[in-house]
């Protein structure tokens, strides 16, 4: 545990001292809830075929998938067209896109981004790497299959997959969402317990608390 | 009647029969000594009740029972009747205080205190020259002996040499005195002053040169610069209390006796007189500067004051008829003051300035204190006032211009350091030395108070008597805050109630002589006051001095709007001024901001004066409208200096320096009621000028105009420093000044809009700028801090604390619909109408900025991040939420009907501006450029605002509450609280573009000032070695240059 | 010269005067300091007697040589002579006084020198 | 290069020279004397940049080789310096104080070699790995892959093929 | 007081018409913006399904209340602002509620939703948002000038802060507006326009890549909608009012489509063509280059 999330002694301005514990104060304790689709399925179709045309991705980048990411923006591909842009902070953003190999201390990251995205949000793995390992299978320090520590909507294969691939890749995503089908979210709230056991195992610093709001 | 004779008589006969008393009976002699001096206390007591009651005329006693010029005549007057009384009295009481030294010293020491004493009656009560050089040299071998006698109980030298170097000087005082009488006899044939002064002396041949041997002698014995260095080291030196008899009575009897020689001197010798007397009185205040021994400024404080009543017997003959009542105030006021202060000296054990604050545990001797150094400086209702105000308006009167700046450029240097003494007094650490508290040392002290309010009652009597002006003592609202000092002991809560009762009473009984415009200050003063006050019943305890210095500032403030002459006007300034300075100082670190303040409203407040006294034109009565009746090339004169002077209370730029750290060190809940209420006292007095004088034009500037320029600078500095402080209550002090700027802006664009606008802002500022402060120093009290990068995200600790925040400073922004709007609107078309373009830009770049400043308010404070330290923080105490929740009432409701008050103000502009007011129509609200409906504009924002909030209310129903650190940080997790609060330097990019518009000339300009005139005084002060002989030299030389000046002028 | 006597003993006092100031600004030492005030005393007094003398009169003391009668006339102005001797009474208390005081300052320090004694200053 | 070997060889007791390429040279130093070799060639010879700082596990002979590679960049030189260390308890002296940036690899080779710098700014701080709690990875006798496949889910199904012969299946089935 | 209660409907029409307007006229620069690039760019109706999507997020979270109320004034604000200024000139259905005041209440009011922003972004209590605040506002109080100067020289120069009044003093031919009449006012404000776009070179306040968008950081979901409504209403809003004050307003709708997409052209275009500035760089820019234009648009009038 990191010395700034110790539990620590206060002296407040009236001379009185009590105990502040960092990731009890400083941070939301609820788990997440699953929010399934309430309105009506006319609506709901409505809002999967709205989501699905508006995909904000999190401009997140690990691996040597982050390069690949780029080109989608130029005018060679120009993603936007398809709905797809980019946005800077997990709040605003649907889709985390795991653009490569994840090493221990970048999944950290990884899951905390996703947990702060909103409901619904998908993951898409980019690359071999994502799915088993890739040309990493062997190192001591990265993991092998995202879909144990994040509900994976869709995996996007390759030793890098290019551009055209990661447009037909979203494509695909559209149609699931339409469908109804990446309740990826909802997913992770019910396993919760599976997800922070695996997470848990890797990370061996658990300096976080259980769900980053 | 018992004649005066008996004065000098039994002083003889008490000290022949000491020398027969056994040295044993050493109780018996003193007893006997104070006996004596009571007694000749009681015989000069009654003769002067005798002059006071009666019409008498002064008894000439015939000692041998001839007439002069064949033997020695005493006379007893009025004059003579006081100035014994006073030696007397100031004998027996400083025997009182020296009890203990006497005692020691035994029959001896008593038998020439005696004599020294008798002396100096003597020299008031002789008509004699000769006789009076009798008893200038007893006085001079009394007081030598007593330093002798006394010298064993300090035993290190330094008395004696003091001693030693006054009887050096005395020796060529005594020459020069006594060729001189012989030759003026000779000339004269008589040695009576009035048969010298009858045979006109200086016309006979040789007599000029008899009579300045004369003159030069009495004047060497007042001590005047630079001829002065023996008389310092006997102050610095000797017992408090003989020094107390050597500053108050000898100075006394000293100048009675220069009075008298002036007499034979004739006109010719005045204004060598008041030459002498001006140069000590600059020479002495600035030398007694760096002083850091009490004792040896006290000294210099004394030659000053000499000084000054020299100038005023060498100014007699403008002074005619007054020059008793103004040399007897100033003489009189110095004299009880420094008499107390010397005797407050011998209570306080270290000699550095520093160590006087060992008196801060005993609230009676800090009241003593405060007595004295007011006296001094000559503050209502002390005598030394009423002096002063004459004389400056006399000398006024007849343009003796250069002499009334220097006159009032020396006493405020004499303030500066009596002020910066109190501060002392009141801030620096205790020493360990406790104040002796022997009852016979207090009591003197005691006695000096008493004298001293008694003298301030019989002068506002005498000024009634001869001026025709009220008894400053007799004002009801002086004397309800006056008797808050009774009232001390009881507890706060007690007081507060009556003091918010006496003010809402005061409105009660007065409100029906308001006009409109008076009616919105009167409210903000006693109502926005009492108001204010609420917030006071937090404090616990008694609160020592708080409620007389908030009841004297508002006292100043009741009298200020109802004053019609410039003299009430002026009294009202000069009490809030000193209430508030002693408001102001109570904070915890505001002794150098207190200090300025004073400084500054003092040198404001002189200014005033001398505005007032150039209108006046020697005028006894002069009432404020009779202002507008003045012409050129007095009335720009004027103006200028009654407008600087307001300035200063409303710290426009160049003279804002004191503003920031008053307000912000002040208590949580002075600051509101120096910031809200004290500030529109100066806007009161803008109003007042330009309602009177209008434009004025000072060789090709139009003032008014220029005013225009230094409101628009004042709005755009204040408010631009303001966003680059890091202490809350500095930040809302800097914009005090930018919004003060405003208002002066709004004045001096005179016209209809313009006054609407000022008003409005007097309003809103107060509401505002009171509620922010309150809120401000209810989160510091309880955060502990003032420093706003220290603070943060406080909004759910305090929610009604940032309740009142938000409100006030969407008010202060002027975003509609709140009643700061109704402000900028009427701004602008104000502004349409004035011709002056270009200071509107620096207005307008002025505006947004306030923008900047407010968000740094709020957000470093209440929103952002939470520290650990105060995550248990409490909502600020209810008593201070309470007036802020009242403000925020009256936000709200100015800001829907602006009518309640804005239309009869309106109306009443009707009579000065007649064009460009506003019609009031409904709801709607027209000027000639455009219409305003605040209703219709607070409904529909409210009903769209509420429209979208249940809307988002819907959406979001199940929306997680998370906490401070559930935040998207670049996906990693926040380290502390204190590194994720952005507050430090908040506007730093600003800094880089406009920073330089920042730089702090205007603190360099005035500490530069202030420094070359420490630097003056610590220079001038190595002049005096320490050596006997070079003061010798000194004094020769003075004799030279007065003899060149003398004679030059000499027909 | 009509009055030559009293024209020169006025011009002696002036000048004893003078040389006793001189003596007291030049001599740092007391004692000497002193005996120049002295001088300067005498000085005084002579100036004062000189002043009052009228030529060929007789002292004012009226006593069988010099009758009441035409004592106006006949005797100079006896005010001087009075004030001289107050003068000299005062004189002698002061130095007397000041003596004391060089004794006193003696003790304390062991010199007589003036320019010793400046610890009170500025 | 040469030149310099001789000239430092005169001031230090340096090893012999291995000369890779004109420009690029290697030479061991013993431990003791590398602070002040290091301060002549930065000073002195104008090998004022470090390169990098890196290490090699001789597990075999029971060392650590630390590298310090110098760059001199007028001449378009580069040197580097050799520090053979034992490997049991390995610690070095830090020159952070000469290049700062040295701190950086010295936290590395702190976290992936074990070889203490006493002194170094931050040395204990985890650089790269969170958490890690085995030997450092970058020791030769750390088992990789024992370690990816107890720490790290595979995903079943995974098959190795060998590059060569897999393509040339693939793109002649037939085996033609 | 008799109040037309007609007037609420009207204005909700005007509401509805801008707002698709806006949300239409924000993708077509962008898609201009997007085809200077060489790009197709976002459908044009980019903006309705994102704005859908976001409504249609089923999960928020809130830092407290002022974070909640910051979009709702913000929204406020840009609403308000449009219904305090008339749309059309001479039409009463379109004059909205500018009875309530003239042109200083509409100048005034652009404040309020900035710093209710201010406020919710605040207590979101990311430093970033403040950051990008301290920006924003920094850079305001210089762009705000010479437009508060440009519009003091058109009041001047018709004696007048009523809208309609300004509008109608510039029927008749192109030649009676203000563009013409006072250029120097009009090019003043235009540059002052610039700065209240935040589009290039004035968009440091946003910076994507160094404080992720700035204030907003933390909004999301409904939140992030309410404020992109706010994003298709109030820089029209703000347009009108340029329109009104330098152009000779609108007559009919199609005149003020044109106009206002013409106006919104012109942030567009420079924003286009020109790199970031830094927020001193920015404020030094308006005082040496737009300022001096409006200190002497008012010494001309």
């Amino acid at each position: 545990m990191k010395e700034e999330l110790l539990k620590r002694v206060v002296k407040g301005p009236d001379g009185v001292e009590f105990e502040v514990e960092p990731l009890r104060d400083y941070y939301c304790e609820a788990p997440p809830a699953v929010h399934p689709p309430v309105y009506a399925k006319i609506v709901e179709d409505l809002f999967n075929w709205a989501r699905s045309q508006s995909i904000w991705i999190l401009g997140f980048g690990t691996g040597c998938g982050a390069i690949e990411m780029r080109p989608l923006m130029t005018p060679r591909f120009d993603a936007y067209r398809y709905g797809i842009q980019w946005r800077p902070t997990p709040r605003q953003a649907n889709l985390l896109v795991i653009s490569g190999y994840l090493s221990v201390k970048t999944l950290k990251r990884a899951i905390r981004a996703y947990e702060q995205m909103q409901n619904p949000k998908y993951v898409v793995g980019l690359g071999s790497c994502t799915i088993n390992g890739g040309m990493y299978w062997d190192s001591y320090n990265t993991i092998k299959r995202l879909d144990d520590y994040l509900p994976v909507d869709l995996y996007i294969t390759g030793c890098m997959p290019r551009p055209e691939a990661l447009l037909a890749g979203f494509e695909d995503l559209k149609k699931l969402i339409r469908a109804g089908k990446a309740e990826g979210a909802n997913q992770y709230a019910e396993n919760f317990d599976w997800y922070k056991t695996n997470q848990k195992r890797v990370i061996h610093d658990w300096d976080m608390p259980d769900y980053n709001w | 009647m018992v004649s005066p004779l008996y004065i000098i008589a039994v002083a003889l006969v008490a000290a022949f029969l000491l020398g027969l008393l056994k040295e044993e009976r050493r109780g018996l002699a003193y007893s006997v000594t104070l006996v004596t001096l009571a007694l000749m206390s009681w015989i000069s007591a009654n003769w002067l009740w005798l002059f006071i009651s009666t019409d008498a005329v002064p008894v000439e006693i015939y000692t041998a029972g001839t007439a002069p010029p064949f033997a020695i005549n005493l006379r007893m007057g009025l004059v003579e009747a006081a100035l014994t009384l006073l030696i007397n009295l100031t004998g027996l009481i400083s025997g009182l205080a020296m009890k203990d030294s006497l005692l020691r010293q035994g029959r001896r020491a008593m038998a020439v205190w005696l004599v020294a004493v008798m002396a100096l009656s003597g020299i008031v009560l002789t008509r004699d020259m000769f006789n009076m050089f009798v008893f200038f040299e007893l006085a001079v071998i009394a007081t030598a002996g007593l330093v002798l006698i006394s010298e064993h109980i300090r035993n290190d030298g330094l008395t004696l040499a003091a001693g030693f170097k006054y009887m050096i000087t005395s020796q060529f005082i005594s020459t020069f005195l006594l060729i001189g009488i012989i030759f003026a006899y000779h000339a004269t044939g008589t040695l009576n002053i009035d048969g010298m002064a009858n045979t006109s002396l200086v016309l006979l041949n040789g007599g000029s040169i008899a009579f300045f041997l004369m003159f030069i002698a009495i004047i060497a014995e007042l001590k005047p610069f630079p001829a002065n260095g023996w008389a310092l080291d006997i102050y610095e030196s000797a017992d408090p209390a003989f020094s107390a008899l050597f500053s108050a009575a000898t100075g006394a009897a000293a100048l009675y006796a220069a009075d008298k020689l002036l007499l034979i001197g004739g006109a010719e010798w005045l204004p060598i007189a008041t030459g002498i007397g001006i140069v000590t009185f600059v020479a002495a205040n600035l030398l007694a500067l760096p002083q850091t021994h009490d004792r040896r400024l006290l000294g210099y404080s004394s030659i000053a004051q000499t000084g000054l009543i020299l100038v005023v017997l060498g100014q007699r003959d403008i002074l005619g008829e007054h020059t008793l009542f103004i040399a007897g105030g100033l003489l009189l006021s110095h004299a009880v003051a420094k008499a107390g202060l010397f005797w407050l000296s011998g209570l306080v054990a270290g000699r550095e300035l520093n160590a006087w604050a060992a008196l801060r545990s005993h609230p009676l001797l800090v009241f003593a204190f405060v007595t004295f150094i007011c006296m001094l400086t000559g503050l209502p209702p002390f005598p030394g006032f009423y002096a002063k105000w004459e004389l400056i308006h006399l000398l006024a009167g007849e343009g003796r211009i250069a002499l009334l700046g220097l006159i009032l450029f020396s006493a405020l240097i004499e303030a500066g350091y009596l002020f910066r003494w109190f501060g002392y007094v009141m801030k620096r650490e205790s020493p360990a030395e406790p104040v002796d508290t022997a009852p016979h040392k207090t009591a003197a002290v005691l006695v000096a108070v008493i004298a001293a309010w008694g003298l301030s009652f019989l002068w506002g009597e005498l000024a009634g008597a001869l001026f025709g002006r009220g008894n400053i003592l007799l004002a009801l609202p002086l004397l309800f805050a006056l008797s808050f000092l009774l009232l001390d002991p009881l507890p706060a809560w007690l007081k507060n109630t009556l003091a918010i009762a006496g003010m809402v009473a005061w409105f009660y009984l007065t409100y029906t002589e308001y006009d409109p415009l008076r009616m919105i200050f009167a409210a903000i003063f006693l109502i926005g006051g009492a108001l204010t006050l609420l917030a006071s019943y937090h404090a616990h305890g008694k609160r020592i001095g708080f409620y007389p210095s908030a009841m004297l500032m508002y006292a100043g403030l009741a009298m200020l709007i109802r004053a019609t002459s410039t003299f009430d006007f002026f009294v009202a300034w000069e009490l809030l001024t000193v209430g508030s300075y002693f408001l102001i100082l109570r904070g915890k670190h505001s002794e150098p901001h207190a200090l300025s303040y004073i400084l500054f409203s003092l040198g404001g407040a002189f200014m005033i004066l001398a505005g007032f006294a150039l209108a006046a034109q020697g005028a006894p009565h002069f009432s404020l409208a009779s202002l507008q009746e003045l012409a050129q090339p007095l009335a720009p004169w004027v103006f200028l200096l009654l407008a600087i002077g307001f300035m200063t209370k409303t710290a426009a730029i160049g003279l804002h320096i004191w503003l920031p750290g008053a307000h912000a060190e002040a208590e949580t809940d002075v600051s509101p009621m120096v910031s809200g209420i004290l500030l529109k006292a100066g806007l009161y007095g803008l109003i007042m000028l330009l309602l009177t004088m209008g434009r004025q034009n000072f060789y090709g500037v139009d003032l008014v105009n220029a005013m225009l320029w230094i409101g628009a600078i004042t709005a755009l500095i204040g408010n631009l420093l303001a966003i680059f402080q890091e202490d809350a209550k500095r930040l809302l002090a800097y914009s005090s000044i930018g919004q003060m700027g405003y208002a002066m802006f709004g004045l001096a664009l005179m016209n209809h809009l313009g006054w609407l606008m000022a008003l409005m802002f007097v309003i809103n500022h107060y509401v505002y700028k009171s509620m922010l402060f309150l809120a401000v120093g209810g989160v510091a009290k309880r955060t502990g801090t003032r420093e706003m990068y220290r603070m943060g995200g406080l909004i759910t600790l305090m929610p009604l604390s940032f309740i009142a925040t938000l409100i006030g400073i969407i008010a202060v922004s002027g975003v509609p619909p709140l009643s700061g709007f109704g402000g900028r609107w009427i701004f602008y078309n104000a502004i349409l109408t004035s011709e002056a373009r270009l200071p509107m830009i620096i207005l307008f770049l002025a505006g947004p900025i306030a923008f900047l400043y407010l968000f740094r308010l709020i957000y470093t404070i209440f929103l952002g991040q939470l520290k650990d330290e105060f995550r248990r923080v409490k909502e600020a105490p209810f008593w201070i939420i309470l007036p802020q929740m009242i403000y925020v009432a009256i936000l709200l409701v100015v800001a829907v009907v602006p009518g309640l008050v804005l239309r009869h103000v309106d109306a009443y502009l009707d009579q000065f501006f007649p064009n460009g007011g506003l019609s009031w129509d409904g709801m709607i609200i027209t000027s000639d450029f455009g219409y305003w409906n605040p209703i219709a504009i607070m409904i529909i924002v409210g009903v769209i605002f509420m429209t979208l909030f249940s809307w988002l209310l819907f959406v979001n129903r199940r929306a997680q509450k998370v906490k401070q650190f559930n935040i998207v940080f670049s996906a990693e997790r926040p380290f502390r609280p204190e590194t994720t609060h952005f507050a430090w330097n908040f506007f730093a990019p600003y800094r880089k573009a406009l920073g330089f518009l920042t730089l702090p000339l205007v603190t360099l300009f005035w500490s530069t000032m202030t420094d070359f005139l420490h630097t003056a005084g610590d220079l001038t002060r190595r002049f005096y070695t320490g050596n006997g002989q070079t003061y010798a030299y000194h004094l020769l030389g003075f004799v030279i240059i007065v003899y060149l000046f003398g004679m030059g002028i000499q027909p | 010269m009509m009055t030559s006597l009293a024209h020169w003993a006025m011009a002696a006092g002036f000048v004893l005067i003078l040389i006793g100031f001189y003596g007291a600004l030049t001599n740092r030492n007391l004692l000497r300091m002193i005996v120049a005030f002295c001088i300067a005393d005498t000085g005084v007094n002579i100036v004062l007697v000189a002043v009052g003398h009228m030529r060929g009169r007789t002292a004012p003391i009226l006593d069988s040589a010099v009758p009441v009668a035409d004592a106006v006339s006949r005797i100079i102005d006896p005010v001087p002579q009075a004030l001289v001797l107050t003068a000299i009474v005062i004189g002698l208390g002061v130095t007397a006084m000041m003596l004391a005081y060089a004794l006193k300052l003696y003790e304390k320090k062991r010199t007589l020198d003036i320019a010793k004694f400046t610890e009170l200053k500025w | 290069m040469r030149e310099l070997h001789t000239r430092l060889k005169q001031l230090f007791p340096l090893g012999e020279l291995t000369e890779q390429r004109p420009d690029l040279a290697f030479v061991t130093v013993p431990a003791a004397f590398l602070r002040p070799t290091l301060l002549h060639l930065r000073d002195r010879e104008g090998f004022t940049h470090l390169v990098l700082l890196t290490a090699v596990d001789w597990l075999e002979e029971g060392q650590f080789q630390l590298t310090y590679l110098l760059t001199n960049r007028h001449a378009a030189t580069t040197l580097g310096l050799r520090v053979m260390l034992p490997r049991e308890d390995a610690r070095m002296e830090s020159i952070h104080e000469v290049w700062p940036t040295a701190a950086t690899y010295q936290r590395e080779l702190r976290e992936m070699f074990g070889i203490d710098f006493p002194g170094s700014p931050r040395l204990h701080e985890e650089f790269i790995l969170e958490g890690w709690n085995d030997i450092p990875p970058y020791r030769r006798d750390f088992d990789t892959l024992k370690y990816a496949r107890e720490s790290y889910n595979e995903r079943p199904g995974r098959e190795t093929h060998d590059p060569a012969t897999h393509m040339k299946q693939k793109l002649y089935p037939g085996g033609a | 007081m008799t109040f037309d209660w007609m007037k609420i409907p009207y204005a909700l029409l005007t509401l509805f018409i801008v707002f698709n307007f806006g949300l239409l006229l924000t993708a077509f620069i962008a898609k201009i913006g997007a085809r200077a690039g060489r790009r197709h760019g976002i459908p044009i109706w980019q903006n309705y399904i994102d704005l859908i999507k976001n409504y249609g997020q089923r999960s928020s979270i809130t830092h407290g209340v002022m974070f909640y109320l910051g979009p709702v004034f913000r929204l406020t604000g840009g609403v308000g602002l449009l219904l305090f200024v008339p749309t059309i000139y001479g039409s009463e259905m379109f004059s909205n509620l500018s009875f309530a005041g003239d042109l200083i209440l509409a100048l005034y009011f652009v404040f309020f939703g900035t710093l209710g922003m201010a406020l919710g972004a605040g207590e979101s209590g990311h430093p970033h948002a403040a950051i990008g605040i301290t920006r924003g506002l920094a850079q305001v109080t210089a762009a705000e000038l010479p437009l508060a100067l440009a519009v003091f020289a058109v009041a001047l120069q018709y004696q007048t802060l009523s809208v309609t009044e300004i509008v109608a003093a510039q029927q008749g031919g192109m030649m009676n507006w203000t563009m013409f009449t006072n250029p120097l006012a009009v090019a003043a404000a235009m540059l002052a326009f610039l700065g209240s776009m935040m589009r290039p070179p004035f968009d440091v306040v946003l910076a994507p890549q160094e404080i992720p968008i700035g204030p907003p950081t933390e909004y999301h979901s409904a939140y992030l909608a309410l404020m992109q409504t706010n994003r298709a209403i109030f820089p029209i809003a703000k347009i009108v009012i340029y329109m009104n004050l330098f152009f000779g307003g609108a007559t009919s709708w199609p005149e003020f489509a044109v106009k206002v997409f013409l106006i919104y052209l012109f942030s567009a275009f420079v924003g286009v063509c020109f790199p970031r500035f830094r927020v001193e760089q920015s404020i030094r820019w308006f005082l040496i280059w737009a300022v001096p234009l409006g200190v002497l648009s008012i010494l001309w009038v």
